[in-house]
Order: structure tokens, then C-alpha cells, then sequence
């Protein structure tokens, strides 16, 4: 990633990925945002604060509760060259717009034979913990990685923010950029300290692809992404005391996969648990188990092992919702069996 | 229309707010100091419909056991006045095991098979579901009737066009029921629908389309009546746009800076005391009986809520149960 | 119009009938004794046009270079009208390297960036795209428009309701083509559309709605002339729906049982002789013209299928390319 | 599964689907189906053939282009106490009605505290191999199987067909029931020697959630499902005369996953290759890794290998798809690598 010299403030996540946004719209004017309540309320999780008071309404466009409609749009906008960054309030909602989104926005540049190319930037709000219950506490990034087509970043804090974001627009291929909304560092949800954090006031990239190895260990690996990577570390610190020296890689790319970091990890520490808050079955948490048995399932100096969200819809009363989602206690208890 | 009829409208009515403002009081009273929509006994979004009840209680005052309904993620309104029972209701919003899901649905996911309620947070999709009630109504031979309800927003999703005309082409017993308040969150009607009433929809489908304005209950009361009739009397569906207002924010912790000054009109607006006035003009209603009215409805309230703090809270294991029946 | 217009329309309705009769017979040709749609020289599915050849012709008429064409899962008659390659079409039905997208694409996913023409095998998907490629044509500040083309069977998706309430709310200079030729695959337009005219839907979104029938390509000219300078002029959107037919199956392969009787009246519906006869009785065409015109466009296609079948195909490692850019 | 006395005869798995949808129809006036053109067409993959000639108009229902409105009615229905067979022509097109199967059927019975039934059966035609490229050649099974609340079903042949569909019916929850266009034993199709086979007449039920042993084999498992347990028996049947005993297993069903039936064969064989017809990552593949690695990665005497989709959309051109599809000589020379 491109270092730079100026002075750093501290930010919030969702701050740095509007201001991210506002970057590449004041140095390309192809650049624009489309989405529900993106405009004078800056974005329900604040993805756009202040660019419709910078850009106005002919770059930052409240759309109809239309998914297919806009999304589409944002595709046909994208195929005559422009750089749409449109944003889907809540993943959850993908079903309503599914087609759009991975049998066109995501195909098209391979249908065509690579003439036709679609730059664009679908943005939306992941995960739960709140008590926001089955439609509204998703992550599915599993099921976008799955599908073909579409790169799929999923950054954890402020600076990765920003810098993805950046790469995002830029990126002539459709770029998912998948958000928790427990890391945005919002004031009306439950205060997460690392969603704020020192962001470079000037342009910078996070390349699409890269792993980051958020803390380095030598006994356990946890492979994680997104808001979990803040309870990993949280994890991590914690039982260094307890003598357990945990390496954490936070994926920040799903799609491409950085599958030489994990390995690497996983080579050194013989032992790794993925912690994933979408569903267990069928997604993540299996993909890192086949890229390790098809290098060498010999690396494994104990079984396998993974923490999600143990295949049910997300429920609605917090003792349910704590009862099925990665918190910082399982995490730990993992950690501590696959040291056992 | 009887003058008792019109005590029960505003009976419900009233007791519908004074739920909801109870609610609203329940709900911030232990999010702060550092406001967390997470926190306190009621976490989660919160969509509540202060000044959307004329809708609710003109529309249900026409259906009978057994008919159905499907609500949006603002559903409190239509499932009081269809007859859902309060405390469980009530205990489900507070997530407990007495809660009408047993604590797994919440607000946006309220389902009362006893009463054929239900809703669902993802805007325009409850409108197929009632489609398929209907469908299941008539193939049983039976009158009763679906309404499907949504707000203006969502009059502009796939799934209202393509239950529309699925229920006109099958000639359905549903009625499409359109809450416009004005908003999608922060979205004015204007930034939404490129015509000024839902009702012109209904040509496209060959259907009947009505649009009541000024949120008066009573004018909602006839509309809704002819509405369900056709319905019931196996004549299809119909569609009924609503203008109506929303009194609070799109969920509970909105500024709703974007409403600007039209906040300042919203008390003048409130279709509650407007209703209490015709009525007490017309000799109906007086203020002892108004007074009672509220009493009663907080009593019923306080129980509710009462009920619902008392019950128990699920447990971590609870939550793998009711994957699969 | 002049006459120079009506024998171009006449020229490019035969031209695109040659080639797809063309096509039908290469694509039998090598599919049996035991008939298998993969096998052969063209495998997979073949949605042909043919009847249709008025629509395409007569809207295209009117659109420039720049202008754009999301085309549906039959899309041959208006490639061909808006002026895609015919060599480059064809390579690519038969999946070869030289083909519009070097054998990836297939009949039904045709992409010539050139001449902004897509198709899309998924109903009703185009109508979105063509939305923003018409908002890219506004905001560039050029006088470009989009035409959206679909058949009656994809005016009950939901896409269809966003992109004309979207079109119409943000004033695109789109074209909404539906082409109504009574079936959608064995579902008649009765089972299948609440209303008679798609072009009352206009209504919902206040855009204008014209329907026109017997499938004469004057009348298809004129409405289509309308729409386009409407939409060229800034002025927005409009619905033309064209009342066409449907010559030969819903694909290849299709027995058509479902339509009974109304096979026996195909052959006086072809809109060619039809317009042929038309001409002729205007003094405009006469049988040596005729047979010139049909030469002219045979040669044509011959050029094209033999290029085709000249080319390379493409190889599997070819496939692992041009995931991403 | 229940067997029977009664002679048996050959037909199709189309045949065998249509004649268990008319058993439960004839059983249950509560059944009907719905779907485009799966009246008097019969289904365009035959799964609805002779039904509309015997149940009528008001049992076998062609439904307009409206995907989410008529699967949406199918939910609202069986709420009410119906039984629906609703078909997706091709499951390509989930896309424009992935929100009521994901967020409505597949949620509802979990929201409602176990107090509301959806029993629905969702059927759909799955694979390619005949050139119908990128939108309508899918497999699609992983993305279904990831997302909670959706029993999964894909029959191999004729006899599982019928089976499966009438557990399908009888399931008071909604099942996904996939099957592959190219094991239907249609007319108009490449023939394939196992999609005719002998099917008892009368009603027999096959329990969802069993995989199969299709060949027993004692060197390696191969996990499978769908149209590519015919070809790996195929490969089997070759790779035996070159002393390589090859056992199959036909998942069947992907929920719930008979992990026993596949962890007991690969404990044994210690050597497994996954072929599935599906994209390769973050899906089955990824899956039959996991629950394996979790158990004990010492059972893999070799590395684990998978053949899948090798995350590209599918090409039309024929040597372009047939490069991507799991054809019988890929898993051949994969069986051989494996045991190299
Ligand atoms: C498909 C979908 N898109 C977006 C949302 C997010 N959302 C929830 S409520 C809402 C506004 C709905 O407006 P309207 O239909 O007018 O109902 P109101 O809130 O005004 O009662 C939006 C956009 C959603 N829940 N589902
Ligand atoms: C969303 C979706 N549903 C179903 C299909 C399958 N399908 C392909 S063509 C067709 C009929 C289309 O009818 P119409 O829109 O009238 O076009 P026509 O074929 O008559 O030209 C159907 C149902 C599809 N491709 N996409
Ligand atoms: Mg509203
Ligand atoms: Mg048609």
C-alpha cells in the first residue's frame, strides 16, 4: 500500500469511506453515487456523510425503493463509462435485486469476451449484534464470493477503508464492498474502539487481494474478516496473558483470495480456527479448510476448526442473537480447545 | 356508518397511540447516556406509526376473523386493530419466550397465525404472500379476504406490480392498502414516484383505484368498506392509496433534519384530536369520555408491558430450535 | 416518410428474414437423426424472430450511431436493424474466436459496444440497464437514447415496473419496446397480462402509452418516430408496445401443440409478403425488385455463415480468460 | 427408504418426477403446482408432463413472467395450509425472486417461533453441457445450501426422483428440489443411459437427507451429486479395469448434509475428490473439505482434491464449457493424480 508523509487525524470507518468516495468524485467526474437516503441524510450508516453538501443531487441521487431499477442503471451508467458507486442499503436486501446483480453486473465483462467493461461500485451494510433480527443482521458475504465475477472487499478499519474504497472506484470491474455496521463507529451503536483510527487526509489504495496480518502469533491462527477481526484482537491480547500467542489475519479481500497469507499462517502455527460471522455451512469457513487440505492437510497439527453463525436465521432477542454470533467469549473458547 | 362505529374507530385509534407513545417512552428510557440502538430492554430498529392509525383502524374495522393481513416493518397499527394480541405482542417486541415468536421475530417479524398476521421488514414483498392467502381463501371456498399493506415506497418495488397484476389476472380477493406518509425514510414521495397518485396504478391492472386524502378515518372507512366488499363478494382485489401522515421519525433516533420545517405543522396534523373534535361537534364524544377512553387504553398498555417485563428471556440454546418444523 | 424510407424498411425486414431462415435451417441441419440441442454446428437454445421483423425495423429506423439497444432473449431482428455486424453476429453463434464476444456470449448474450446493442437472456432485465445508459447519454449532454426492448410476457416483471417509474421519474431518454406476440413460450397473453394493452400501464408512471396493432411497419415507423424524438428532445420516456407474431416456435425445437389452430393462420399473418403486396400496389416494388432485394440479402448471409465457419474456435484454456478486465 | 413388492418398469426422471408430484396430487387435494409453462407444455424439462391433462387448469397453474409474485403466492398459500409445488424454470433465475425464497421461505417457520409451516416445495432445472452459456446453465446448489431454512434436495436418477419428490411434498418445510436438465432423459437431449431406469409405480418415499453409496470402491471417494454421478460411475466403471477401485457417493441431498455417509467412506479410502457442477469456491467443495478437516485431517492420506466450476461464468462455445464442466475425462485424470 502507498505510504504517505502528511499528518494523520482519527476518523471513523464510515467517515473514511466517504471521504474515500469524495476523493475520486473530485478527481473524476464519471464518478457518482446512487442509493436510498444517500443524499441530504448521508447514508443510513453514514457510508456518504457531507458529499451531497459537496457534489449536490445531480452526483449524489436518492433513488425509489427500486433495487433492480437502480442497480441496473448503475450497470447500463457503468457499460457507457461512467464510475457508478451505488449502494445497497442492507445486503439483506440483495434478494430483491440478485439478478442484476450476478447474472449482469457480474457476468457482462466475461459474456462479452472482455469487450464491454463494468466499472462499478456496489456498497452494503453488513452483520448484526444489535437486534436488528433475520432481514436486517446478515453478512452473505459467502454467497457473493461464490458467484463469479464480482471482487469482494470487506475491510475492518478506517484506514482499509478508505484506501479500498479508492481501489474500488478505480477498479474497472464491479467491486461488492461489504461494511459491519458495528465498525463504523456510529454514535448511535454500541461504541467499538477500533473503528476509529488515524486515516491519511490525502488519496491512498489498499490493493483488492491483499490479506493483512493484523497481529502476528506463533501458536494459533484465526483467519477473520470485518468487525470479528476487532474481537479477534480484542481475543488475541487477552490471552496473551494466558501464555496463547494468536496470529490474526484479517482477509479484507474475498474475492480475489489472498490464499498464500493464510497458507503462510497457517504453515507456521499448525493450528487455525476461521471465525466468520455469515453462516457456517457451504461458505468461508469451508473454502480456508479445502485451500489448506488441497495444499497439505499434514499442515494441521489439530483438527480444523470454525466459529459462525451455526446455520439459523439471525434472531431478534439478545440473549438468542449473542447465542449464535462469533462473540469475543467463543472466539476465546476456541482458541483455548485448539490449544488443549 | 353508526355512531358506535365511530366510537370504535376513535376507541382504537387512541388506544393504538397511547401503545405506541408508550412504547417510544419504553424504548429510549434505557438507550442513553451514549444512545445505543442496541441497548435496553427494547433493542433494534423501532418503526412506529404515530398519525398512520385512521389507515389501520378504517381498513381492519371491515374484516372478521380469519381474514389476513400483511404489514410492512411499521406494522403496530394493523396488528392492534386486527385484533393481535397485545401482550404477546408486546413480550415479543421485548423478546421474551411469551412473545408471539417466542422472542425470534421481533418488531419487523410478528406472526399471529390465530389471526392470519404477519409482516416483514423487506419493503413490497408482503404483497405476493397475500396474494397466495387470498389464492388459498378462494380455492377453500371460503369469503375471507387478504389485505396487503405497504407505504408509498414501496409502490415503486417489483413485487407491488407483480402481485397486482397476479391478483387482478386470478381475480383475487385481496386488497392492496398504500400508506402514503410522505416519506421512505428520508425520500419525499416527489424523489420516488414519478405520479402523484398510486391509484392511476390500478388501471394498468384493470382494478379499481382509490386515493383518500386529508388521513380522515371515517372517509378511509367507506373507502376500505367498498374495497373489502368487492373482495369478499368475489368481485377481485382492489388497490387504496392512503395519504396519511407520519408523525415521528422514520425509526426511532432519526433527527428527520430533512423534514425541515414541516415538522413544526406535524401537531396540527395529529388525525387524533382532529377526529375527538368532529366528534365532540357532532355531539358524540365529550371530554369525560375522552378522558376515559385514554384511561382505559393506558390501563390495557400497562398490563401489556407489565406481561411482557415479567416474562422470562430465551436462552442461547433456544435459538438452534425452529429451523425446520 | 418517403419512399426511400419504405423500401429501406422493406430491405431490412427481408434481410433479417433471410438470415434467420438461414439460421433455422444450419441449426437442424446437423441436430439429428436423434435430435440433441447441443450437438451441431449452433448448439443451445434459438429464440428466432421471424414476424417480428416489423418492430425491429421500424423503431430502428430512427436511432444514430450512439444510440443503445438492450435487447431480450430473441434479439436477432433488432442486432440486425441497429446494425451489428452480421460476420462478427454469426461467428459468435457459432461460438468462434472471431465472434461479437469470442464464443463466451452465445445468440443470447450478444455485446457490441460499437453500436451499444446487449442482450440479455434473463425477462425483463434489459429495461433497468437501459435506463442508465440513457442517464449516462444525459449526463454526458448528449443527445443519445435508449431503447428497451421486450416481449408481453416480461411486462409482469417487476423490472419492468422499477425502469419505467425510474425513467419517467428522472426523465431518461429512453424507448420502453414491448413486443406483443400473443405468447410467452405456451402462455397466452390472457393468462398472463390483467389488461389488454400494456400501454394503459403508461398511466402509472405519466409517461405516454401507445399500442399499435396488426403489426404493419408504417404504423410501428410513425409511433416509434414519435417516441424517439420525444425521448431525443429531452422530453423522456414512452411505452410503445407493437401488437406483432410469432412465425415459428418459441425455440427451436418447440412442437408449438399449445397453439392449435392458429398455426394454419400463420403463413397470411408474414408481415413481408404482406408489406410486399403493399408496395407493389403503391408502384413502389415490383417481382424483379423483390428478387433483387432477396438475392442481395442471401449473398449477404452466405458471406456471414461462411466466415463463421471458417473461423477458429476457441480453445478450454480460453474459457479461464476475461473473468475480470 | 421404503421398498415394494410391485413390478417395476423403465422411464425417465422427468416421467418419475411428474408421476410422484401426480401421486401426492391424487393423495392430497391441499397439492397444486405453479410455474410458467407447466400446464399444457408439461414443465419445459418434462417435470410437470400428463399432470395438467388429468388435475386441469385449477391444479396445474401457468403463471405469468412474475417470479417473485407467484413464488410469493406459493409462500402465502402454503401458510394457509396448502401444499404448492412451485417451479423455477431454471434456477439462473433466482435472482429475480431471491428475496421470498431467502428472506419469506426460507425464514418464516424460524421468525414465527416454530408457530407458522411454510410446506412448499420449489422446484427447478439445474446444469448445463448442451451450449445454453452464462444465464441458464447454472448449478447454483452451494448458494442455496449456505443460506439457512431451505431443505435441499437434487436427485441423481429416475427412482430418487420420484422418491425425493414425494418426501419433498410430505415435508412440512420448504424444499429446494434441484434437478439436472441433462439427467431428465429428455427426447431433445444428449442421451444419457441413466436418466432411464425402472421406478416402481406406486408411491415409495426416499428420505431426505440420506446420500447414497452409488459404487462401492475401496481407493477413492469420490463426493458427488446430480449429473455427475453418472459420469464419475462412468469413470469408475473405466478405472477399474486399470486396478483403481473408485466409490461414489451421491450426496442426494445437501440439507440437511449426510456428513457420516461421507466422512465413513473417506476414513476408509483416505484418499477424496469432490466433482461438483457447481462454481468451485466458497461452496460444496469447500464444504466436504471442512467437515472432514474438522473431524481429522490424518484420514487424507493424499491432499484433498476438488473439480468444480472453475469460478468463470459458463461460456457458450462448446469447447469453451466443455473446458469448464466436470466431464467424465477431468475426473478421470483427477482419480489418477490422486492416486499417483
Ligand atoms: C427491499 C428493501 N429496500 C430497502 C429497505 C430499507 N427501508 C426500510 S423502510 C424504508 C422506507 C419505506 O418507505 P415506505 O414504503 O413509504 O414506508 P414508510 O416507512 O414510510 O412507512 C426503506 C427504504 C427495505 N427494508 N427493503
Ligand atoms: C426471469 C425469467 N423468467 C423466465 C424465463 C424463461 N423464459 C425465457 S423466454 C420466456 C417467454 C418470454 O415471453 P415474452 O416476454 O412474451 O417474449 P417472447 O419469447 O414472446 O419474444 C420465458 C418465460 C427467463 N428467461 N427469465
Ligand atoms: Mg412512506
Ligand atoms: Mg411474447
Amino acid at each position: 500500500m502507498t505510504t504517505t508523509e502528511t499528518p494523520v487525524r482519527r476518523i471513523t470507518t464510515a467517515k473514511a469511506m466517504a471521504e474515500g468516495i469524495g476523493l475520486e468524485m473530485r478527481r473524476d467526474p464519471n464518478v457518482f453515487v446512487m442509493g436510498e437516503d444517500v443524499g441530504a441524510y448521508g447514508g443510513i450508516f453514514g457510508s456518504t456523510t457531507d458529499l451531497f453538501a459537496e457534489f449536490g443531487a445531480e452526483r449524489v441521487i436518492d433513488t425509489p425503493i427500486s433495487e433492480t431499477g437502480f442497480i441496473g442503471a448503475g450497470i447500463g451508467a457503468a457499460v457507457e463509462g461512467l464510475r457508478p458507486v451505488v449502494e445497497l442499503m442492507f445486503i439483506d436486501f440483495y434478494g430483491v435485486c440478485m439478478d442484476q446483480i450476478t447474472n449482469h453486473m457480474a457476468k457482462i465483462h466475461y459474456e462479452s469476451g472482455g469487450s464491454v467493461k463494468v466499472p462499478m461500485v456496489l456498497m452494503a451494510a453488513v452483520g448484526g449484534g444489535y437486534s436488528d433480527a433475520a432481514q436486517h443482521s446478515q453478512c452473505l458475504w459467502g454467497t457473493f464470493a461464490h458467484l463469479p465475477g464480482i471482487k469482494v472487499v470487506v475491510p475492518s478499519n478506517p484506514y482499509d477503508a478508505k484506501g479500498l474504497m479508492i481501489s474500488a472506484i478505480r477498479d474497472d470491474n464491479p467491486v461488492l464492498y461489504l461494511f459491519h455496521k458495528g465498525g463504523q463507529g456510529l454514535v448511535w451503536m454500541e461504541k467499538n474502539p477500533r473503528s476509529i483510527a488515524e486515516v491519511p487526509e490525502d488519496s491512498y489504495t489498499v490493493p483488492i487481494g491483499e490479506a493483512a496480518v493484523a497481529r502476528e502469533g506463533s501458536d494459533v491462527t484465526i483467519v477473520t474478516l470485518s468487525l470479528s477481526v476487532h474481537h479477534s484482537l480484542d481475543v488475541a491480547e487477552q490471552l496473551e496473558d494466558e501464555g496463547i500467542s494468536v496470529e490474526v489475519i484479517d482477509l479484507r479481500s474475498l474475492v480475489p483470495l489472498d490464499v498464500d497469507t493464510v497458507l503462510a499462517s497457517v504453515a507456521k502455527t499448525g493450528r487455525v480456527l476461521v471465525v466468520d460471522e455469515d453462516y457456517r455451512s457451504f461458505g468461508l469457513t469451508g473454502e480456508i479448510a479445502a485451500i489448506i487440505a488441497e495444499q497439505d492437510p499434514t499442515m494441521l497439527q489439530a483438527p480444523f476448526r470454525r466459529l459462525a453463525v451455526p446455520d439459523v436465521p439471525i434472531p431478534y432477542a439478545r440473549p438468542l442473537e449473542q447465542g449464535i454470533l462469533p462473540t469475543r467469549e467463543k472466539i476465546a473458547a476456541s482458541v483455548r480447545d485448539l490449544m488443549a | 356508518m353508526t355512531e358506535l362505529n365511530r366510537l370504535d374507530l376513535y376507541n382504537q385509534m387512541v388506544r393504538i397511540r397511547q401503545y405506541e407513545a408508550r412504547i417510544l417512552q419504553e424504548y429510549h428510557a434505557d438507550k442513553t447516556p451514549a444512545w445505543d440502538i442496541g441497548a435496553g430492554l427494547i433493542p433494534g430498529e423501532m418503526h412506529l406509526s404515530a398519525g398512520q392509525e385512521p389507515a389501520a383502524v378504517g381498513v381492519c374495522a371491515h374484516l372478521k376473523n380469519g381474514d389476513a393481513i400483511t404489514a410492512p416493518h411499521r406494522p403496530h397499527h394493523f396488528a392492534l386493530a386486527h385484533g393481535v394480541d397485545m401482550q404477546a405482542m408486546t413480550a415479543e417486541i421485548y423478546g421474551r419466550t411469551t412473545g408471539l415468536c417466542q422472542g425470534k421475530g421481533g418488531h419487523m417479524h410478528l406472526f399471529d397465525p390465530v389471526n392470519h398476521f404477519s409482516c416483514s421488514g423487506i419493503i413490497a414483498q408482503g404483497y405476493p404472500v397475500a396474494c397466495g392467502q387470498a389464492l388459498a381463501f378462494k380455492r377453500k371456498g371460503t369469503d375471507h379476504v387478504a389485505v396487503a399493506v405497504a407505504g408509498e415506497g414501496a409502490a415503486n418495488q417489483g413485487a407491488f406490480h407483480e402481485a397486482l397484476n397476479l391478483a387482478a389476472l386470478w381475480n383475487l380477493p385481496v386488497v392492496f392498502v398504500i400508506e402514503d406518509n410522505d416519506w421512505a425514510i428520508s425520500v419525499p414521495r416527489s424523489h420516488s414516484t414519478a405520479i402523484t397518485s398510486n391509484a392511476d396504478r390500478a388501471v394498468g391492472y384493470g382494478i379499481p383505484g382509490v386515493r383518500v386524502e386529508n388521513n380522515e378515518v371515517e372517509a378511509i372507512f367507506e373507502a376500505a368498506g367498498a374495497a373489502v366488499d368487492r373482495a369478499r363478494s368475489g368481485d377481485g382485489p382492489s388497490l387504496l392509496e392512503i395519504h396519511t401522515v407520519r408523525l415521528w421519525g422514520h425509526f426511532e433516533g432519526d433527527a428527520q433534519a430533512y423534514r425541515g420545517a414541516e415538522l413544526d405543522t406535524l401537531d396540527e396534523r395529529d388525525p387524533i384530536p382532529k377526529y375527538a373534535e368532529a366528534l365532540k361537534e357532532r355531539g358524540e364524544l365529550d371530554d369525560d369520555r375522552i378522558a376515559a377512553v385514554k384511561a382505559d387504553a393506558d390501563a390495557e398498555v400497562d398490563a401489556a408491558i407489565e406481561f411482557a417485563k415479567a416474562s422470562p428471556e430465551p436462552t442461547a440454546e433456544d435459538a438452534l430450535e425452529h429451523l425446520f418444523a
